[in-house]
């Protein structure tokens, strides 16, 4: 089983021990109240050098409310598992927040090009599933994954694969290092006062980057009883176990859609782009982030119930999204 | 003498792709723009029976409409799905050999096939313009049995080499070459799409080969967009032109505004007898 | 990454490319109906020599009405992957139908013992685990996973796992090769008549050995109509395009229980374990299989309708069960 | 002089098992026997907030009885779980460390903590008695952090070495064994438990030592019970006798028939005062 080839990109060493270890001593297994302020979660489980990660996008069910938390709070030096990622990245790094990214895909951003292309972050290839099947191996409990991707290209060059001769086959194929995240923040529909989360609709990777991470804040868009939680068990993304915070953030993922509940605002989606293209993402954060204590203060004063309603109408399609 | 007909470049990319697309066979279609209108094209003309997944976890959803990429964040792009799930069990069921074909939407691409989303101009450590990354298109072009690549007829967008191979065609065009990477075996690039052509890859040599072309353009304006000299079929066929049915179809159901669609530059053809 | 050590039980060496040869060519993406008596789709799906799974056993969910018709067809010579099974490979032996088994567990029995004791089956050791893990990395597409157990012990000795030094980490891991069964049944609450299915409850491996498999009989309570899984894609376990066939078989796991809808027979299982222990099986399978062409002309002569009622009441936990 | 109270081993056992088990404590739990009736016992009475899953992917749930093992197949085994999942996401679970102990009945425990439950007696290609196998033994005793382990004081079920070992136990006791052969760092037995006794490890040698006894046996007694002689603690422990709320909820709640608890042989045991 010998290594034929090794990307040079760089990547952390996975420690599946470490990581259980940190399970151990850290995720309380008591079905107690993890209830809290974005503020106060963010406060306490996201620190400066974080491994960040976060399911969806900044269009769709991604964890603004806590994102822009991040921001406000002036978290530094993040590294940040971008992957079928948004503007999220971009106002992350336009906060001032990421020291270095694993690329799976940014969509065309002047923000996150010019600050690759400065050198101002760094950055280690790999692709959206590559990126999502690191977590997945993080999620096992595992130190790597074979995979049959990535194999071949510059991509593999830059990332941290490796191609080795199956010990089985005696055929190549490639390998990929588990990421345990430091901390996800994950925004659901549902989920109780211990963590028993519910995401409905397509995912892309909740149980990946909920399971693999140290530290999981969790917003949500409703607190359910938990009696409500145990009579559809079906249905539940992660346990409780695993979740550190639950912050209650109706709206939570705006200007993104939350599918079943409320769609984007193509008004602020274009008002964001149109900040990263013309490089005043300052003023956009400090119109939509700086300005206020909290996501629902944002809500009140920049959005409006009017609004609210009429995202709440624009999502037609509910069908599927209910318990 | 047949009427003249009138359709924009952008329209004849998506025809051209819409034609490839067969009932009864399974689709992994980039998760918004040019390769899911294609698709919705062929659905609602050719091939009401083609199957597709995205990369987000939707196994073969209904969709009521074209879903644009934005407002594909809504429910509407998973509407009537088989089955919601995530990107891994995509991923599985592609890597277990279910999914026929790939479609991507690209920046670059080679004589052997391979696809650059990543960087152009300069070096990997100081490019010029950096792109996006892979996203899905590596896994994509990885697993799917074969693959079809839409890119524009422009030279920059076909070049003898690709700057970074962020996804992979048929790398140095050797016999194996992606087996020996560790990709499955059997699998690699089936068709390139443009505007005014449609390319395979010969089944030795792996270089990209012209199959077809568009009536309305001789063979040296099309070399005259391309940065290397593909291999050329013998006979070289026709593209057809577009039908009334697909124009109408793309027009007042896809992109009624025609935002997507009124992108490209006006052609007007009229056919021979 | 060297191979430290090998198991040298006997496993079919994984031919992931092998498995994606057989999904092009034999696996319909079309959406046409799949419904087939279990007859027909055991003569057709089930062959001499096959690997066989099947999800949980036979005292819950488990595949009764197919196995059955295996038995009633005297299939010979199988390999069967047994874990966290009940007396369903007792009746598969004593059907004459195995030649070998991988041994996750099985329950005490005579049937079993003997014929293991006696040489006139083979044996492969694994565990529950890494008999359902190997089903994943074939469900994945993998040659092999990597896991943390089966390492250390006589069970790896009787193995196919080997052990070796990660390239990621330094440290020892055992490497469990890929499992593709050659054929899977499943019994499910619901499917509709392409083969999408639901099946509620805790699992055991529902996907797994569903996706792994080259051929997959689905039987099912009930048959919906495809609308209705459209309507909430969430609760689809696989999708259609890996089902052949569909066998619609109310009280298709008896005597074993189905959860939400009925309880198992007591009776019935008691006459199934003295059977076993008195080394009675051949009459057990006379009266119970061989004396009936289907598994609804069983119930109806041997059960009847008040006892398959009483086994509905019997069942009074339906909570979490409903679409 | 303390009332005189009357039990069987089985109770015992279930007991001495029950008094381990903590609040707050996640638990794998094999999913029927005696390892499940001491979770309830324990859940009813010192521990109601011990926590479990078992192996079919039931994780957390609040039966309103215990389950025996046929009627596990019921829906009164999952009924009010947190979540409903499958064998390998509790693996996973377990992979990543959440689960603190397991707790396994076993066939026999030799002085190093493994356990056998494949075959006693000739050869692994030609046993005498052949039994089920690990089932998921292997992985609660590989990757729970401590293990719990079950077996009646019987000269058989305790060898020196075990014929076969299915499940690991500290192996062959040497320094970091477990970690040379995969399995994850700083986990092994915890506990052994019968009627009579509770066993745990020395910390360097991993020899099995005993740390208390019953108050109704001897030392020799005990002894007699064992093919090896294990370490003993200094001071040797008493085990706490049955409590009249331990002995009523496992007779009122838990198995009202006697079925389970009526297998044992009775003990009648007066303590002093």
């Amino acid at each position: 089983m010998d290594v034929l080839a090794s990307g040079k990109g760089v990547y952390r060493t996975p420690d599946p021990d470490g990581h259980r270890e940190w399970v151990r001593t850290h995720k309380s297994r008591e079905l107690k109240s993890k209830v809290m302020t974005a503020k106060e979660a963010v406060e306490q489980f996201v620190s400066d050098g974080d491994y960040l990660g976060y399911d969806l996008n900044i269009h769709k069910r991604g964890p603004t409310a806590l994102m822009h938390e991040i921001i406000r709070q002036k978290k530094k030096n993040l590294w940040v598992a971008v992957r079928f990622s948004g503007m999220d990245p971009a106002i992350l790094i336009a906060g001032g927040c990421v020291s270095r990214i694993d690329i799976g895909w940014f969509i065309q951003s002047g923000t996150c090009s010019r600050a690759i292309q400065e050198g101002l972050i760094k950055v280690t290839e790999w692709t959206n599933g590559a990126v999502v099947y690191r977590q997945l191996a993080g999620a096992m409990g595992l130190p790597f994954l074979p995979l049959r991707y990535i194999g071949g290209t510059d991509t593999f060059e830059q990332s941290g694969a490796k191609l080795i001769k199956d010990p089985f086959t005696g055929q190549e194929i490639c390998l990929v290092p588990a990421l345990n995240l430091d901390v996800a923040v994950v925004h659901v529909h549902q989920c109780d006062e211990f963590g028993n989360a519910r995401i409905f609709g397509s995912g892309l990777s909740p149980m990946e980057t909920c399971s693999c991470a140290k530290k999981l804040i969790l917003s949500t868009e409703e607190v359910v009883s938990s009696d409500e939680i145990r009579r559809r068990p079906q249905l539940t993304t992660v346990p409780y176990y695993m979740v550190d915070a639950v912050v209650h953030v109706p709206f939570g993922t705006y200007p993104g859609a939350m599918p079943g509940l409320y769609g984007s605002d193509p008004e602020h989606m274009i008002e964001m782009m149109m900040a990263d293209r013309m490089d005043t993402m300052d003023a956009y954060l400090e119109k939509w982030v700086y300005a206020f204590e909290s996501h629902v203060e944002m809500l009140d004063k920049l959005v409006g119930a009017r609004k609210l309603i009429q995202l709440m109408q624009a999502e037609t399609f509910r069908e599927g999204y209910r318990a | 003498m047949s009427e003249t007909i009138n359709f924009t470049t952008t329209e004849s990319m998506l025809i051209n792709v819409a034609n490839l697309i067969e009932n009864d066979k399974y689709y992994w279609v980039a998760i918004g723009g040019s390769p899911m209108m294609a698709m919705m094209l062929a659905r609602k003309t050719c091939a009401p029976r083609a199957y597709y997944v995205v990369e987000d976890g939707t196994i073969s959803p209904d969709p009521l409409e074209y879903v644009p990429f934005l407002s594909g964040a809504s429910g509407a792009a998973e509407y009537r799905a088989v089955a919601w799930k995530d990107m891994n069990t995509v991923g599985f069921h592609c890597a277990m050999g279910y999914y026929d074909y790939g479609i991507l939407d690209c920046l670059q691409v080679d004589m052997y096939g391979n696809i650059n989303s990543t960087f152009i101009g300069g070096t990997y450590e100081h490019p010029e313009r950096r792109f996006g990354g892979p996203g899905g298109a590596n896994e994509i072009a990885s697993m799917c049995w074969q693959t079809i690549f839409m890119a524009d007829q422009e030279k920059r967008k076909y070049p003898r080499r690709v700057d970074f191979i962020s996804s992979p065609g048929y790398l140095d065009g050797s016999l194996r070459a992606r087996e020996r990477a560790g990709l499955p075996a059997n699998t690699g690039p089936y068709r390139v799409v443009s505007e005014i052509a449609m390319f395979g890859f010969d089944e030795e040599t792996h270089i990209m080969k012209l199959l077809a072309i568009a009536p309305w353009v001789t063979l040296d304006d099309l070399l005259a967009e391309m940065d290397f000299e593909p291999l050329i079929a013998d006979p070289l066929e026709k593209l057809p032109p577009p039908t009334e049915q697909q124009l109408t179809v793309l027009r007042a159901e896809i992109d009624p505004g025609g935002r997507i669609l009124g992108q490209g530059t006006w052609i007007e053809y009229t056919p021979e007898d």
